[in-house]
């Protein structure tokens, strides 16, 4: 694990660990709710990526804006979204983040900067480019963060984001997640060069390859990228490399996957490797350190129970919200 | 109001200074927008000096993130406009207009609208089949957006500045052949021409003709051939395509008992197919002839001026002929 | 021919195997399509082992170049077949699909057509807005592209066939409700369903279902549940939606007088709007009620199964007594 | 004006400067005609790119399959359409090379392997990959080329389709027509960076910048990157930095264009630069030139008023090739 000084404070570790293993366990239950069937949503496990979230929640401030994908687990827990919200959203129930017509794929709260997320591969990165043009155009001073794949490299949205950013010199920082995988087809398969970070280079923006399983070298890459963003001093891409723990979906077969290429990336698990060195480093006590696994699980399984107990969204939902005045879809209806 | 006598592409143009003077959180994106050029089509002549190039930015080539950035610029509080200089270049904004804009409201129960307005132009068989589309059909069919085409300069500017003020996304729709041809007198104040309200722009007993664009010029030249052979058409402008004035449009057929829907857009499930399916269904047994439809033929536009799709006034009258008859 | 029990899936994938051994210019494109995956419904699955990965190449994640890449391998005299994993990203491949494939043919007087087909799935609410929609008006309102849509196995092989072997660009949609679901015999050899003919699945007297896809099963039920108020109905599934059928619509609801259109795509300017408003200029003076539409209402597809915007029996069943009582 | 040895024959340089004259004449006599109201077309001009197409033509084989755009004049004739045909179809001819219904944007001929043009800036790009994948699985041994022009590098389908050509070594040459200019906005105002085949050369792929005003540096440039896709060994991209020496169409103004910078450009002129080198070099004596120049302006003239003899395609037209069958869509008419 990288060290800098001055590192984060107690404080911070102490955020930092409780907010990888939420994320680690709300993901894993996730996955298993869906497996038994009883999460009737297409989930997209975050484990491999809770150093980088980790990161994202520690740099982050409610007026920075985040756009996700569907791989949002994570982003929206470093960004404040309570868990509680997230798991009513994937229930369908009303007080999901979404009121329950989202889904898991759709995550947002306005009141943390948790503002989009989008189930189309590279299509957060436009929107990105736009709330950076919004930021800068109301005096800079906040950041706007993108995450997404690797495999979201390959599309057309992202080189003209990259390009537009660039260009107008914004307040974005692109948060490449390389897990190493573009759903069940492995970078060096469809990438001509896997160097993600070197091939950004040629925007000219700053491009950085961080250890994405090292959540302190996560933390120093982040801050400065999104340090210079609200200076206004332009874009940064950040390759965060890890690797996909899990399938791709919840429910997604992975058997695939070359052992021990899954093995040696298990080896770094953010999670449990950050718990040894927080403990090798004694910056926590065993006891101390099981206090925080508890009251993560206690918030884990409250969640879900939560989300469990609350009420579908009423018949009459189906009209709302398709344009501010239900009145010319209700119209329409025979219903 | 003090007016002045403007082409339709100077009423656009008025309309954006009225509505970037009155709100500071419009900006516009486009290829060629900002001086010295101000658009392809003249319309934002004058914008990037007035105020500033922040807020009227020329852009890369590049449609998908010209929608895709306005989409964040929406979710950022401001009152972005996209434009796409040709119709048939929408194809590349459609997953973040389709997909996103148009779905942002919904998919978040109401926490992000993304009230974006791309404006377009619909070229002429001169530059081809791939630069003269009508497809806003394919917006009309997918809940969550606006769509309007003005046929004449007061409401070019009176749309605009409506859906620069909706809470919802907006597809503005401009019509090359209108944009220099179609003069008339404009308040230069700011003003709106409110969305799903349809203009009567002829009384007839007849038939009721709807139509929008392009098709009511050629109603028009149509109804006034029609009454050579006694027949009084009723022309209706829908302006806004969504929403529709079914009102207006049911009100006037269950009078004229006859209907023909005309549009430059490709007939076959064009917009006419659905106002023309739910006339046969709302008027039921009150129709004395089926509802007709005039739309563009079942083919690319043709290059070649000896070749045409689209509706003619020939059509037109043929078409009322058969029905009335 | 020897037939096998399949899934519309594996029908699918004997379709390709078929294809693919009968004419070895034809090559697929898509996403994780090669092995060991075999594309995430399972279609391609072995075809990359058996034909090799330079005729099954998984891609990049980039629709717009899947699609532009078949275009050019069909200008270059090659059958290829663009996969599209959810009907939803076909936006990124409008201007490839629309703007280019299905105008070579026109806008070379002949002599550049450019006969892809492209494959995509509709997927259902537990994925949520993005990844549900179904956009076949779209394609159909476009001149110059076939449009399919099977809703059993036999059909989904036979009508695979024909896209790869017509001399048309083609859209191929299979809907991920159906693909499992759907079992049934299937001939284990080379044969093709025709385009532009409808299949009369069950008939009446009393009016006439005209559906496709997933409104197939649903209206079959539907006229089940009906035979206990007495009612009748024939049920047509059109197959092909790019050319239609109208010539087995129109016999049909001659002799029905009766008709509705069932279909899980928006009914606003839905495919039924432009059967409906045929249906009313062909056959005036013989209906007996208007022609109804039960289609999705006019909402993004909402993700909590509390919700849902699609056809049910119930909605099938309610505007079916409506028109015969 | 660059050389090397061996340069090319007195026959090829004969060719070129036929190529670039007649490039240079057609275009603006059709300018003229679109000014005049007689060209009821949107007319491209392809004023400074002669040298260039010049090299195209010397450099393809029919059965080098080229992609190209609205400015397509002299790809076209590099490629060895008949000028008769191409004026044919801007006059809306059925004897234009697309019957008339395609117009200037979409002329083709596919006896010479001018395969496709588009109206859509950077859409030829993904059809050239599929064209080379094409020419690849035929057993190799051509070259796909597609031009396009500095502000197509901009769009998401030129990066797909760079990525595609170098994940499989795809034989296509990537000619980038820089020109200084999209459409109305010049390139330091819409790119980040203006070197182009620098920033191309993250693709992994051999990226050269060429001066194309020099029709022998253009020359080499282009024979080296057919030939090494002739020899399957993958993709070139060249950057050809010339300038645009007319306005965007044939009616535009482009009054805004710097006039120092025209001027200088104008100094460069592919045709008459390439005459005076010719002449100084002894390649050529003064009557040869001539009677190229009168054969050249015959030949053009020949082509206008064989264009004008034309006849129109006939009413039923309309419905055909839309389908290969065109009963359906007959059918579907009322006329
Ligand atoms: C435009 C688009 N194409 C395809 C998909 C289907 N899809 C969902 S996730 C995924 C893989 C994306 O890979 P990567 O960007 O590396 O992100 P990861 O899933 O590995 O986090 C694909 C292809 C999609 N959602 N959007
Ligand atoms: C996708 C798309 N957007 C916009 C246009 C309109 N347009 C036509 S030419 C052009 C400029 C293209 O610039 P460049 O690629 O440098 O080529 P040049 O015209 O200079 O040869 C534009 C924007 C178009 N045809 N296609
Ligand atoms: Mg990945
Ligand atoms: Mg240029």
């Amino acid at each position: 694990m990288s060290t800098q000084t001055p590192g984060p404070s107690h404080e911070a570790l102490k955020r930092m660990y409780r907010l990888m293993l939420t994320t680690a366990v709300a993901d894993q239950k996730s996955s298993a709710e869906a497996k038994a069937g009883r999460l009737a949503a297409a989930f997209y496990p975050v484990r491999g990526m809770e150093a980088v979230c980790a990161a994202l929640g520690e740099v982050l401030r409610s007026e920075d804006r985040m756009v996700s994908t569907y791989r949002n687990l994570g982003d929206a827990l470093a960004k404040g979204v309570p868990l509680r919200s997230i798991m009513a959203e994937l229930y369908g129930r009303v007080d999901g983040t979404s009121r329950g017509k989202g889904g898991p794929m759709h995550l947002q709260d306005q009141s943390v900067g948790f503002t989009a997320t989008t189930g189309v591969v590279g299509s957060g990165m436009p929107i990105a480019v736009g709330l950076a043009m919004a930021a800068q155009l109301d005096g800079g001073g906040s950041a706007t963060v993108v995450t997404f794949g690797d495999g979201a490299t390959s599309i057309g949205a992202y080189h003209e984001s990259m390009n537009f950013a660039a260009l107008w010199n914004l307040p974005v920082v692109f948060v490449c997640q390389n897990n190493q995988w573009g759903e069940h087809t492995p970078i060096a398969q469809y990438a001509p060069s896997t160097e993600l970070a070197q091939r950004a280079a040629s925007y000219n923006m700053p491009t950085v390859k961080v250890d994405g399983f090292d959540p302190l070298a996560c933390l120093a890459a982040l801050q400065s990228a999104v340090d210079r963003a609200r200076r206004d001093e332009g874009p940064t891409f950040l390759e965060f490399v890890h690797y996909r723990l899990t399938g791709h979906t919840g429910t997604a077969d992975y058997s695939y996957v070359p052992k021990e290429e899954l093995a040696k990336a298990m080896e770094r698990d953010p999670a449990p490797t950050f718990r040894k060195w927080l403990l090798e480093q004694s910056i926590f006590s065993e006891p101390e350190v099981e206090a925080i696994e508890s009251e993560v699980r206690t918030y884990v399984e409250d969640a879900f129970s939560y989300a469990e107990s609350c009420p579908f969204p009423a018949p009459e939902e189906l009209y709302t919200d398709v344009f501010a005045d239900p009145t010319f879809v209700r119209s329409l209806s025979d219903a | 109001m003090p007016e002045t006598t403007m082409t339709m592409a100077a009423a656009i143009n008025s309309g954006f200074h009225c509505a970037m003077e009155a709100d500071d959180k419009i900006v516009v994106l486009g290829e060629d927008i900002a001086e010295p050029i101000g658009g392809v089509f003249k319309t934002s002549k004058g914008l990037s000096t007035r105020f500033g190039e922040r807020r009227v930015r020329s852009t890369p080539i590049a449609e998908g993130t010209i929608a895709g950035a306005a989409v964040g610029l929406a979710l950022g509080g401001y009152r972005p406009v996209a434009e796409i200089m040709f119709f048939d270049f929408v194809t590349l904004t459609l997953d973040q207009v389709l997909n996103h804009a148009a779905k942002f409201r919904y998919m978040s129960g109401g926490a992000t609208p993304a009230p974006i307005t791309m404006t377009t132009t619909i070229g002429t068989s001169h530059f081809g089949a791939q630069h003269a589309q009508s497809l806003e059909a394919w917006f009309m069919h997918t809940p969550g957006i606006n769509v309007v085409m003005p046929s004449n300069p007061v409401d070019a500017k009176g749309l605009l500045l409506t859906c620069l003020t909706s809470p919802d996304p907006s597809l503005y729709i401009q019509h090359s052949a209108l944009l220099y041809s179609r003069k008339g007198p404009v308040p230069e104040e700011y003003y709106t021409t409110p969305l799903g309200k349809a203009a009567t722009v002829r009384s007839g007993r007849d038939i009721t003709v709807v139509t929008y664009g392009t098709g009511v010029g050629l109603s028009l030249e149509a109804a006034e051939e029609l009454t050579g052979s006694g027949i009084e058409a009723e022309v209706i402008d829908l302006r806004s395509l969504m929403p529709l004035d079914f009102g207006t449009v049911f009100e006037s057929v269950e009078r004229t008992r006859r209907c023909v829907v005309v549009h430059e857009a490709t007939q076959f499930l064009g917009p006419g197919s659905e106002i023309s399916s739910r006339i046969h269904e709302n008027l039921w047994g009150e129709l004395l002839a089926p509802v007709g439809r005039v739309g563009a033929e079942f083919t690319p536009v043709p290059f070649s001026k000896a070749l045409t799709n689209h509706p003619t006034v020939d059509r037109v009258v043929k078409k009322v002929q058969e029905l009335v008859c």
